[in-house]
């Protein structure tokens, strides 16, 4: 072994992020002290976000298969086949941590990681999405943290080329010291296309492609997964620096050497670098691989060993190529100006060497460093349930009026406009169903088929009831997905936790990945890949559990895709599913009566499947202009979003009798949309529905200019708009950071 | 008509360029590489499309700009060839001198991504003939420095010859206020060579050429060139 | 040898970013502060050691490529 | 009284601007030109006189908001 080690003491353990027990692990292992490069190794593949060695044991009983899925979790991205000899591959990340310090770089590389897994498994990205959390409005962070990260995701994006579609923004002061920022990409590919990381063949060369390797974000994957102090701003790790443009002319040279037959296995190098890259290639394919630092480009001198496996410089892949193809594949690399070396081979004896300077660096068992990560079956206690409110019991608004106005003014059912129009989310050409609605909706190159995307979670819930929370996500997604016409047909997954050694926490965990499980199998809508952020909590105290869900559907031409704009006057409004009035957790609850209490709206899976499927149905028959399924906020306040888009007005019949009025305009009851046809189709749609066993009723008729209600409330369209556009603005003006 | 499209890396609106091309002017456009010292044969237009050339690094267009190829757009231009540079494309052509003037990051310092109107000040060029003179046409925006900016020596030049192409305005026509998405100097969309026969454009109207898209306002000016070049040939 | 190239806006062109950090700058309590503008600054290394050539060198780039002279003055600074 | 602050990338940080010029130098035939580094440079002026004031204000608009000391460092030169 190399000279000038350093001594393994408890401490320099403790920095790697390393439980005393794993270490004793890692010596069983190896028989012998590591090195201090090997103990980088192992600190990286073992840390949480690789490993996912306290979430891993509940994933696996995620349902993650169905006739139309391609590649399920464990791959850098999910595959599902869309017909005609397509496929989508998607995958939603985190980069929670990296964005809370450096807001603009760490949502620019967040975006920045998530394209490369999705253009590495032979896919051209065709559309972003993301899921933000900021803290309170009031929190002096919250501003800046809004700010930078926006222009983070947009900076990046917008220069590779790619629209951002979609996406979803809440604040809570339970994010104040730990923001989310979940980046999802979606990529097409041809279904025979589909690369893969896994290696063959012994002595093949593996091969380095893109940026040089510099200091970047060393311990950054250690990072992702450690909880904040309050002093963390002090701490100053490297964050990593995004250069999109490398990014984009590497998603060309990739594509470019893909289609000419060179590649055999590839991999990004994304959180531990070139680690990570490397043992999953090796292991994946039961090979050795052995690398010669020497042979790395890097952009500083004297870099270390343990500084080059550890690095997470960004817009860098890891590939063995076809030995006959290799002068080919460097002539590509070389005409987009990206570097290209052979930096090592593939071997017959499962270890994982580091050559570097002439000495062996680290010489470790290669399948070990992944199958024999620590798993842990931490204890977990469920949530207590919390009482059912009856909506009865809570005093309707002094008006209805001036209820509606503030909700839809509030900061998490305000417009947020003022984000997306910071994304290009038209480039490529392709975008039928923008922002501003339930789900996107993109053709699929020159048509007629297109994919619809969401991202959804509602935290609230999920920390009163993970397992209702967990259902009521993936119900969500799918919900948003049926409402623009489409099919939905699997999902990705961020589960953004705190810190999982707290057994409530866990059991929030685990009741949200229940509840998630549950759903997706209800819906048949299988979790094809996904992403798990655990620690995020500062100063003891956690996040609201947050297990955004990506969505993904299909619909065989866009041209039958609905948005949520009324699309004219006398169109009659057809509610769908059942409204009880469920006010617990509700936007209601919290922003007029300023209480955050209760059971959430549970949710019924099985007519969640009957009402969405007969709306799809008629959706898809062209009996349906417009249509909205019913979130935050309740059946108003959908209205009012469908009135504003389309800037027409309505007229409301009064609550029925049995349904306090309060309950009907603001519950949160699942399960249900608003659908708008032409006077002529809705005798049709409401028998289509009853024949279906969905419940439904017509609530009243679009027109004029206001959105009348009953007695109290008339609320100009124009009115309504201006509370809705203006929060975010006016919140975001009072600072000018640059 | 022939038409060239140019490819500088970092270019990402090339693919919306070239379909625009095909479906509203009926030409299939050859892709011309950065590093290419000369244009096809017989090139009767010449976009250079938008995006982020060279990641924009230094600032828009500046690299670009600066290309061998730029040679061979000049010479082109200089012949009375047409080139249209749209967006990225535009800041290109001015940090090119094809066309005078800068593009300043946005007033409200955002990238701003949004639908826009715009006013077609005048319809007897290449570019605008299928348009009306005065014709309000609703395209989009899409970018971070779209500021038109040129010294007051400039600026009355190009007003005084005529060379404004399009002006942001609102949908009834009304110049000025928020309609101006950026702080264009005299609300500049786009501006026309001392020829006519260059036209750069902060803009997307290769982005509204079919209706599902969300409408077809930008199909004129690909109609525009593809009958210019017709009556030429 | 090393050098400084400092790039500023002309005086008259409006400078959007140097007033948005005056208006945060306030609103974050940072008082006393009259006025910002922005400007770009590039360290430059040369492979040359003689200044006159250095001085030649750094004038053709940024002529030709590092300020745009319609709004933007330059300076050479060698270290 | 008048200042200049130039705030650059730290050592090692990835200067993707800077990287970009050079090859553009590079193919513009500008010879010579080893490394370019892109910093940002504020010109401020103050309301104060007093050197030691100065620069106590100037130290903290760089801390909360003119550089981001995760990845750059800030110099302040009262003129
Ligand atoms: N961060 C974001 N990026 C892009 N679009 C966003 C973002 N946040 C919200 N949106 C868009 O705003 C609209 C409303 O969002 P949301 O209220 O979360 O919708 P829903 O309740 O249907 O899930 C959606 O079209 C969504 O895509
Ligand atoms: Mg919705």
């Amino acid at each position: 072994m190399a000279p000038n080690e350093p001594e393994m003491t408890p401490e320099l353990v403790a920095e790697h992020g390393l439980k005393p027990d794993e270490y004793s692990r890692i010596l069983k292992l190896i028989g012998r002290e590591p090195t201090i490069t090997e103990l980088g190794i192992f600190s990286a593949m073992w840390n949480e976000h690789c490993s996912y060695k306290s979430s891993r044991l509940h994933l696996r009983k995620l349902p993650t298969k169905a006739p139309w899925v391609i590649q399920g979790p464990g791959e850098n991205a999910g595959v599902i086949d869309i017909g005609d000899g397509q496929a989508c591959v998607f995958k939603m990340e985190s980069h929670n941590h990296p964005s809370f310090i450096e807001p603009y770089q760490g949502a620019a590389t967040g975006v920045g990681g998530i394209l490369r897994d999705v253009f590495t498994m032979g896919a051209r990205p065709v559309a972003c999405l993301n899921l933000l959390r900021f803290g309170a409005p009031e929190h002096p962070k919250t501003r800046h943290l809004v700010s930078g990260v926006v222009a983070g995701i947009g900076g990046y994006g917008n220069s590779f080329g790619v629209p951002t579609v979609g996406g979803s923004v809440n604040f809570h002061t339970r994010y104040d010291g730990n923001i989310l920022v979940n980046a999802m990409a979606v990529g097409i590919a041809k279904t025979d296309e589909i690369f893969y990381a896994t290696a063959t063949g012994i002595g093949r060369p593996i091969v380095y492609l893109g940026s040089k390797t510099g200091r970047d974000g060393i311990h950054g994957a250690t990072m992702a997964s450690a909880s904040f102090e309050a002093n963390a701003e002090e701490k100053r790790p490297t964050v990593q620096v995004g250069d999109p443009f490398s990014e984009k002319l590497l998603l060309e040279a990739c594509l470019e050497i893909m289609a000419n037959g060179c590649v055999i296995a590839i991999q990004d190098m994304g959180a531990a670098g070139l680690t990570s890259s490397a043992v999953e290639m090796g292991a994946k394919g039961g090979l050795g691989i052995e690398l010669d630092l020497d042979k790395v480009p890097c952009r500083e001198t004297g870099m270390s060993a343990y500084e080059m496996m550890l690095s997470e410089s960004q817009e860098r892949m890891l590939m063995v190529l076809r030995p006959e193809k290799e002068q080919e594949a460097e002539a590509i690399f070389k005409k987009w100006g990206l570097d290209f070396a052979i930096i090592g081979k593939t071997t017959d004896t499962k270890r994982f060497v580091i050559k570097h300077q002439g000495l062996v660096k680290a010489d470790l068992p290669i399948m070990e460093l992944g199958d024999e990560a620590p798993l842990y079956d931490r204890p977990h206690v469920p949530t207590p349930p919390k009482p059912v409110i009856d909506a009865a019991s809570l005093t309707p608004p002094a008006t209805t009026r001036d209820a509606l106005l503030q909700l839809i003014g509030s900061p998490d059912l305000c417009s947020k406009r003022w984000v997306w129009e910071q994304y290009d989310h038209l480039i490529l050409g392709n975008t039928v169903q923008r922002p501003g609605g339930d789900s996107a909706v993109i053709r699929i190159g020159e048509g007629p088929k297109g994919l619809a995307m969401t991202t959804d979670v509602t935290q609230r819930y999920c920390e009163a009831d993970p397992v209702q929370g967990g259902r009521q996500a993936v119900a969500e997604a799918w919900r948003n997905i049926t409402a623009s016409g489409a099919t939905p047909l699997a999902l990705t997954d961020n589960l953004n936790f705190g810190n999982p050694e707290r057994p409530e926490i866990m059991g929030q965990l685990v009741g949200c990945l229940k509840g998630i499980g549950e759903a997706a199998t209800a819906l048949d809508f299988p979790i094809v890949s996904g992403n798990v952020s655990l620690y995020n909590e500062t100063q003891g105290r956690g996040i609201l559990p947050t297990p955004s869900i990506g969505g993904v559907g299909l619909i065989d031409d866009v041209k039958k895709s609905v948005g949520v704009a009324f699309r004219g006057e006398g169109r009659a409004l057809i509610l769908v599913g059942q409204t009880q009035g469920w006010l617990g957790q509700s936007m209601y609850l919290r922003e007029i009566c300023g209480r955050e209490e209760g059971a959430p709206p549970p949710v019924d899976l099985a007519a969640e499947r009957r009402n969405g499927d007969a709306v799809r149905k008629l959706i898809l028959s062209g009996h349906v202009e417009s249509c909205h399924d019913l979130s935050d906020g309740g059946l108003l306040i959908a209205l009012a979003e469908m009135a504003m888009a389309g800037g027409v007005g309505a007229h409301l019949d009064a609550a029925p009798a049995g349904v306090p009025a309060h309950g009907l305009w603001f519950g949160e009851d699942q399960a249900r949309y608003i659908l708008a046809c032409v006077e002529g189709a809705a005798g049709d749609v409401l028998k289509a529905l009853d024949a279906a066993g969905v419940p439904a009723r017509r609530i009243g008729v679009t027109g004029g200019d206001a959105l009348k209600v009953d007695i109290d409330a008339s609320i100009s369209v124009s009115e309504l708009s201006k509370a809705h556009e203006g929060w975010l603005p006016g919140f975001m003006a009072a600072s000018a950071k640059t | 008509m022939r038409a060239a499209v140019l490819l500088f890396p970092g270019l990402n609106r090339e693919n919306d360029a070239m379909r625009a091309l095909q479906q509203a002017g009926g030409v299939k456009p050859t892709l011309v590489w950065h590093s290419d010292h000369d244009l096809p044969k017989g090139t009767d237009l010449v976009v250079v499309p938008g995006g982020f050339s060279y990641g924009d690094y230094l600032r828009c267009g500046a690299i670009a700009g600066r290309a061998n190829i730029m040679n061979a757009v000049r010479a082109h231009a200089e012949r009375g060839g047409l080139v249209l540079g749209i967006c990225n494309g535009f800041q290109i052509l001015c940090e090119s001198g094809l066309l005078p003037g800068v593009l300043m990051r946005n007033s409200n310092l955002r990238f701003i991504c949004r639908m826009q109107h715009l006013r077609v000040e005048r319809n007897d060029t290449p570019f605008t003939n299928a348009y009306a003179k005065g014709q309000i046409i609703e395209v989009c925006v899409a970018h971070g420095e779209g500021n038109y900016t040129a010294a007051a020596d400039t600026l009355a030049r190009l007003e005084g010859e005529g060379r404004v192409a399009f002006r942001y305005s609102d949908s009834a026509g009304s110049i000025g206020g928020d309609a101006n998405c950026n702080g264009s100097m005299n609300d500049i969309a786009g501006i026309y060579s001392e020829r006519f026969n260059v036209l750069g454009m902060m803009p997307h109207p290769e982005n509204l050429i079919e209706t599902i898209m969300g409408g077809t306002d930008g199909r004129g000016l690909f109609e525009s060139l593809a009958a210019a070049t017709a009556k030429a040939a | 040898m090393k050098a400084r190239v400092t790039v500023t806006l002309k005086n008259g062109v409006l400078d959007p970013q140097g007033k948005a950090i005056e208006g945060a700058l306030r609103s974050l309590g940072v008082e006393g502060v009259d006025s910002v503008r922005q400007g770009k600054m590039f360290e430059v290394e040369l492979a040359t050691s003689d200044p006159e050539r250095a001085k030649t060198l750094l004038k053709e780039a940024c002529e030709r490529l590092l300020a745009n002279t319609v709004v933007e003055n330059y300076s050479i600074e060698l270290l």
